[in-house]
């Protein structure tokens, strides 16, 4: 597996081989689906649009649908606005959604249509049917990340709905970041179990893991509704969680609406959830219920039961740079060494968090932004780890070097568990907690010799 | 007069639902779709419109010039290096996700787990990419030292003028590997199709015919248009050999540079997919003198009547028997197979929607299952495809087919040879054993529906109206299909099944379609108390 | 491993080989815990007691507290009853549980210890205080298994504490069964959110799940109150979960408070789990919350998109009875084949109920009540299976014949996660169906030639 | 005067503990629970009840003489069938539970990882169970194969009046194969410990001195009391292998029936767990003339001292040049690597209330480690082993002692062999390195505490008072004491881990204490809003 790669590390500085990110637009979709009745409209050729819906759809084995531009060459040359303008027409009426997300691809950006003033005319001409929605998020592949692309796309949420004038001083906002359907339903469940009312959005819960019941729905029933979007603008204040996914719709909502913000981490891992619900008790000005005291301590509980098997094992983690913050945290809380912490997204800010999160924990810790998976894996040659954490794309490294293996973040592509199973809040933890512990000791008993076997672990 | 099994829809008429689909849509845009359905009525010549564009904003299949490119025709060929050239999605969506399977030959050479791009940045949008995109080769050259590699453009890179084929010229010369650039924007054409020929161009023109080293066999051919997803062409292969064929090289599943560099020299090239590869057939006979016959290698059946088209091509007593041999005891045993799926399958209906071939592949292992095609189509077809060969002088070269290069082939002065008396290639065309593909219509039974490009909103109605058993279609529409209760099977990657081509593929895809349609947990969609009213309650034990 | 073990299956009619059952006490100890405040009492020798509590702890990593009559010689001659006596003047005064729960062992029911006359002469020599409970199940180690002692101990609760004058019509009893915390919980959950009000009794959630705090508490919050095992007498009926497990209460309930009582299945899987669901929608007369429907939909959904993955595989099931009934359904219905189904507890009505769902799916499965599993073991040397589901011992078996194993039941020694996600439910359906599809998938990957490792599954 | 450590929790008097802890019981118990108190000062010669019935109703640590026989004992020997002959209990918890590791020898042999048992039901225990354990032995003679079989009598068996001496002397003699009967029912004795006085009656009678083939060593001993937990057997014989130390038997961790059979070939008996064994070293040096030493492998510098123990006893120049060297060697490997450790644990204080001899074998081993043991305790202990064998002589038989034999042995005419002359085991007497044993209580600091048969409710307030940087005990109190936020490793079955016997094993130990009580995620117990006041928000990144 892998055989070409050497151990050798010579320096790229053109060659991107087995990337830890992909480009914006499906950051962009997978945001717009979190807006109820919403259709994501990619801006570009129709190539762009069927690798986003198949790869959310391989992520998710849930239907994606999304409507394209369908640039072709005459397009590309003289512009994208006749393709923009039959969309909007052909979508209202056929498929008839409350929101058109349009996002722009590299073809759309490197032309330059302006996708504002194309809405702006097309609203003019009547192809936007009364109260209907087209919003857009500039989202060129050559700049930032699929991340970049979410965050692009829930600003675009603020911009286009925001409204300051729905005052509610005990409502807030979170921007949750990108993270599965299960973990924007968790923090819902959170905050409602803390007695606040909060707005999540984008919410793509119900929407991404919708039921098998025989009845098609090509609307489901979740995502953000309008007029949750359009209060966000009079809540008393945002949690941003993850800066890359986050910060930009909160700046925004500030800008727009003086809704002032607060950005958190993502609330993976004890501390950073304890953040998360310490920013909440500032609002509920209550404790949390027992229940989720009792969920954190059960978390704690797993942790020191198990710390035999965490304790000072090396790990190498990659994926979303908002994500390997927090987890780099929650491994080294629970006793482990994260030697190798990678993002595919551009950042020098992710490298200087992580390390801070690693001083005194790993004496000299290879933390990369903007890297790839075929330098990870070279490191990983070089050092050989006791556990890889990461998306799917980590399984042939693992396989090549026989090290054990987490799947966590975008894309998992050939396992189930991550559309249902949040690993954010105190739950997902234990629920990540046990597959990192479980993982470890099925393979110290795959390896263990006979009379070594343990019954009990 | 409705097709036989239509009838499990009674009372939808199917010009009727054509009618009521296309209503759907914007006026013109109805007018224009209504092109693209026909009902099958065997007694007439039918037309479809195809290969056109796509209208805005219709959620269709299709995807881009690259994907024909890169995901289909060049991604397979394992012992070379593919660098994509452009932002990092386009080689990211393309890594890994076809299973067209590779074995390294002897050097051991295998990039195919790979992803290479140039990962383009705002920067080199601005300011030209030809820099990056020469060291990426370097880079590639210097880590890797592959015997090629190949270019693929994306979106932007045409539009700000990166000269990929000057960097390609240049790079070769200083690295002393041959580079192969294809200009394949995303943008290109109308679908997929643009990129398989953009690649069979390349490939012929600076592949094919530059290794005139004889072959090893007696009987010698190429697989052209076989991918080998889930090791279709491995079956296939397994089967040849046992006839005693030997085949130089496959375009390109499990494809080898070295292999195609040589493929020149075969007697014999047999095309699976028409749509993707006709262009190389064409090509390969025109510069080489190579024929090809057109077959079909997916169910029983039709695999035995593919290779007997090989045997009445080579007229030869020993090849006919081995044949014969292999034929008897290989059906055999996959009839014998097959039964008990059969036993539960016959009378299923299907629908397909795959590709550019694979919608009337499908349709002969499914009647070797006693299933029947109530509606099929194309993804990205051209009218050839659907009404067969005879339509392509009339097609129209339109502006969207324009910018796709048609190479002007001659003979190769060095390297062609005829393969048979012109008598004989005449007698074989006559009984349309070479150069002769008669299109999907055809096959398609009485009443039936054939539809070109389908959409997202006519799937639905499809579903809605005919009730069918399974459709095949690919990723994007699987879930949708499944969510209605319908089972769907992905015939671009075969559920991560396979090998589906062949005797023992069609053993297989029988095992898997049983699989599908007699899954019990589809018993589960409705709750019980849809069903049956709440009952008081009974009390004692279960 | 067990490399002792040939495949020649000779006939055996006394030696027992790796059991597939323990001893009664131990169940009726687990089922004490879950009455709140409640001390489980072993009136035996020292070791029942520490063994029971081992291996109560190892399964849960939790503390578990008992005391014991500590028999010694004399005891074992002359009798307990001043071992159990001066055991309750000890408790009471250094321990203070509310309810004391006394279960006999091989011993006390050999000499014949009369536990309600002892009982009876410690409450007249006021040996118990005023308001303390002292009850008791007899639980002949000789007789049945650790679901038997289980089911025992619910039973003597209906026979202390059931009151039929605590008369509400709107409510009802669920007896859960031998089942996990979570699954206490969820089906608690489950109720609540059908908008019934019912009593789970015994419940051991928040008594073996406890949080870690750093304040370690003897009587943790959980359990069945003594108010709610009173009211039982007065519900409207009770649901009995698995026959093995509480038809013995359900049963006691009926002939001491007329309350009526239907025995279903465990909730495990879509249609035992329907059953339950339809069972309190027949006191509702509601339809349940879209919420559970959609729960109910992911599981279907799970179940149809891994398909290929479990269609036709064979499996090897072992536990208790209870379980393995509604188990076998469950894989049936996710188009799996049961083919050797074992549980160590007697019971012929076990073997029929289970081949009768294997009709026509399995033609000749091996179905055995009160096997063992060197016999299973034997079965999968002579045809080998596909997956192995069972408790911890069932890892040595998988690992002599290198077979995917998936654990479930009573007891897991050796992994992280049963004490905290549920399996029963729809809910739990998905968690454990999770597990299952992707053990598959990790062999499949493990097995797999370079050229076939799949990227997507 | 408190002792050094004690000052950890200031103003807590050991004595007022005492007392203030006995209070929590009625006052008959109190006066009893005292008496198993003692705050330790070196300068008295100080007294402890042990090996007395549990108070019923007290929370014990305690198992019972079934746990002690099969369980402890005899259940390593890994070349036998062990068949527990009761309801099916008994023999389940004790399956796999214990990580006493065994390799097959030559024959492949290996039966631990089974659990065999009779099951016995209802209908048995009415009409008696001697059938079925005849006819269970049957089946494992059939099916197995072993050269011996052991039998455990679990409780009823003794009630119900099976005799199972008489069915092991059927047996064996219809089969050929040996057959080892224990009378190990659960209720007698008032702990494990009766049951490791049963079995090594049982093994010194019908095992021990039964095959005279020569040992191939030089220097040639046994050692007693060693379980192999965690393969702390392996790496003791590691080291003696080392030094040229030939190892004929262990008793009985990674125990073989064959090995234990020539056992008596020995010239020196190690004993490491005093309480479980000396009954066997007593009476292998009455029976064959084997003198035994008291050692002590758990500690870097304990094993060095337990080494020359055995050098001083063979007298041997050789020897002791190879022991010394050895010792000079590990003892640098395993100080380095323990250094590291020692930097973060150095200071901290622990608890050990474990088993009959560990809670003072790791005493040692925390030595290495800087730590102090503040309060030490054993589970199942005589005075012997809290005060020295001197104690011996005074020690009464009570009705629960009663009922456990006293073998009488005298010197095997044939067999028994004096190792040395009068003088020189007088002398070797004299200085201590053979037959002699000095007990926990001597190595504890003035001040510390000495607690026998800890109850739950002791645990606790221990806890609360004196607040541990760890606590040394077993399965039943290890969550307990963790949920107070204090890290407790299980010195029964090490935590899985191991070994932690010899020098390597010492480096695992310290690894493994740093790992426990330097865990971060203690960190985590309290909330952050438990310490910190609830801040108004303040807005911005973090």
């Amino acid at each position: 597996m892998l055989d070409m790669t050497p151990k050798n590390i010579v320096e790229r500085t053109a060659l991107r081989i087995n990337p830890a990110k992909t480009c914006q637009p499906i950051g962009a979709m997978y945001a717009a689906l979190g807006i109820h009745r919403c259709l994501p409209h990619s801006h570009g050729s129709q190539g762009c649009c069927s690798y986003h819906r198949s790869h959310l759809t391989r992520h998710y084995k849930e239907p994606v649908v999304a409507s394209t531009s369908s640039f072709t060459e005459g397009a590309a040359v003289f512009g994208g606005a006749p393709n923009l303008r039959q969309s909007l027409k052909t979508i209202f009426q056929v498929y008839d959604p409350d929101v058109v997300a349009v996002h722009t691809t590299c073809l759309s950006e490197t032309i330059g249509d302006d996708i504002p003033s194309m809405i702006k005319k097309a609203r003019e001409d009547d192809l936007i049917p009364d109260g209907k929605w087209v919003i857009h998020a500039n989202t060129p592949s050559y700049v930032g990340s699929h991340v970049t692309g979410f965050s692009t796309m829930t600003k675009a949420m603020v911009d286009y709905f925001a409204d300051r004038d729905l005052q509610n001083s005990r409502r807030i906002n979170i921007l949750p970041g990108y993270v599965e359907p299960p973990d924007m339903r968790e923090l819902k469940r959170m905050s409602s179990e803390m007695g606040v009312e909060a707005i999540v959005f984008p919410d793509t819960s119900d929407v991404l893991d919708t039921p098998m019941t025989g009845q098609y729905q090509m609307y489901p029933k979740g995502g953000a509704r309008i007029e949750s979007l359009m209060a966000v603008g009079g809540s008393a204040y945002t949690l941003g969680l993850g800066s890359f996914a986050s910060e930009a719709a909160a700046t925004a909502l500030e800008t727009k609406c003086s809704v002032p913000f607060r950005m958190l981490d993502l609330p993976l891992g004890v501390r950073a959830t304890d953040r998360f619900v310490q920013a909440i008790m500032e609002v509920t000005e209550n404790e949390p219920p027992e229940t989720m005291i009792f969920d954190r301590g059960r978390l704690v509980d797993v942790m020191t039961d198990m710390q035999h098997y965490l304790y000072n094992k090396t790990v190498a983690i990659f994926g979303d740079p908002d994500h390997m913050i927090s987890l780099t945290d929650f491994l080294v809380s629970a006793g482990m060494k994260p030697v190798f912490v990678i993002t595919g997204t551009p950042g020098k800010r992710f490298e200087q968090r992580v390390k801070d999160i690693l001083k005194g924990v790993v004496p000299n810790p290879r933390v990369h932004a903007a890297a790839d998976l075929f330098y990870l894996h070279q490191l990983i040659k070089n050092d050989p780890v006791d556990l890889i954490i990461g998306n799917t794309y980590g399984k042939y490294i693992a396989k090549a070097e026989d090290i054990p293996f987490v799947r966590f973040g975008f894309p998992i592509l050939d396992r189930v568990g991550h559309s249902y199973f949040p690993t954010l809040g105190y739950r997902g933890g234990i629920h990540l907690l046990m597959n990192i512990v479980n993982t470890i000791l099925d393979r110290q008993d795959r390896d263990a010799p006979d009379e070594r076997f343990e019954l009990v672990m | 007069m409705p097709g036989p099994r239509m009838s499990k829809a009674p009372g939808v008429d199917p010009e009727e639902f054509i009618k009521e689909v296309t209503d759907l849509y914007p006026t013109k845009v109805a007018k224009k779709r209504q092109k693209h359905f026909i009902v099958r009525r065997p007694d007439e010549e039918q037309a479809i419109e195809a290969n056109v564009r796509t209208i805005p904003g219709i959620i269709t299949q299709r995807g881009c010039c690259y994907a024909g490119c890169k995901g289909v025709v060049i991604g397979p060929v394992g012992d070379m290096v593919h660098i994509v050239h452009g932002p990092i999605g386009c080689a990211f969506y393309a890594w890994n996700t076809r299973r067209n399977l590779f074995t390294p030959r002897e050097d051991g050479k295998n990039y195919l787990p790979y992803c290479f791009s140039t990962d383009m940045q705002d920067e080199d949008v601005i300011f030209g990419g030809e820099k990056k995109l020469k060291q990426a080769i370097k880079e590639a050259h210097e880590i890797f030292k592959p015997k090629a590699i190949s270019v693929h453009a994306t979106c932007p890179v045409g539009l700000i003028g990166d000269d990929i084929q000057s960097v390609a010229r240049q790079m070769k010369e200083e690295l002393g590997v041959e580079i192969l650039a294809f200009n394949c924007e995303g943008y290109k054409g109308v679908s997929q199709s643009g990129g398989h020929h953009i690649a069979n161009n390349k490939l012929f023109d600076q592949v094919v015919g530059t290794d005139d080293t004889e072959p090893e066999g007696k009987f010698n051919i190429n697989i052209l248009g076989e991918y080998n997803i889930g090791g279709d062409a491995w079956e296939i292969e397994r089967v040849l050999h046992r006839c005693g064929i030997n085949v130089i090289s496959t375009f390109s599943g499990d494809g080898s540079y070295d292999e195609m560099k040589r493929s020149h020299m075969a007697d014999l090239n047999l095309v699976m997919c028409h749509r993707s590869i006709n262009y190389m057939a064409e090509m390969m006979e025109t510069g080489f003198g190579i024929p090809w016959a057109k077959v079909n290698f997916i169910g029983i059946h039709a695999m035995a009547k593919s290779l007997r088209k090989i045997a009445r091509f080579f007229e030869n007593e020993e090849l006919t028997v081995a044949m014969e041999t292999v034929i008897a005891e290989e059906v055999a045993e996959a009839e014998a197979a097959i039964a008990p799926y059969r036993e539960r399958l016959k009378g299923k209906t299907v629908m397909l929607f795959v590709g550019g071939s694979r919608a009337h592949h499908y349709q002969e292992v499914f009647k070797d299952l006693g299933m029947q095609t109530i509606v099929s189509g194309y993804e990205f077809a051209h009218r050839d495809d659907y009404e067969g060969r005879q339509v392509i002088p009339e097609l129209k070269v339109d502006a969207d087919s324009r910018n796709i290069e048609e190479l002007k082939v001659q003979a190769d002065p060095d390297r062609f040879r005829a393969r048979k008396s012109t008598e004989a290639l005449e007698k074989l065309k006559a009984e349309k054993v070479i150069d002769y593909y008669e299109g999907l219509i055809p096959d398609m039974g009485n009443g039936t529906l054939v539809i070109d490009d389908l959409s997202h909103v006519e799937l639905e109605k499809l579903i809605e109206k005919f009730k069918p058993d399974m459709i095949c279609s690919g990723i994007k529409d699987k879930y949708i299909i499944e969510k209605f209760g319908v089972p769907s099977k992905q015939l671009h990657n075969y559920d991560y099944s396979g090998p589906y081509a062949g005797f023992r593929g069609a053993v297989n895809f029988a095992r898997d379609v049983d699989m599908m349609i007699n899954n019990p947990a589809w018993k589960l969609l409705k709750t019980p108390w849809e069903t049956q009213p709440i009952l008081k309650a009974k009390l004692g034990s279960e």
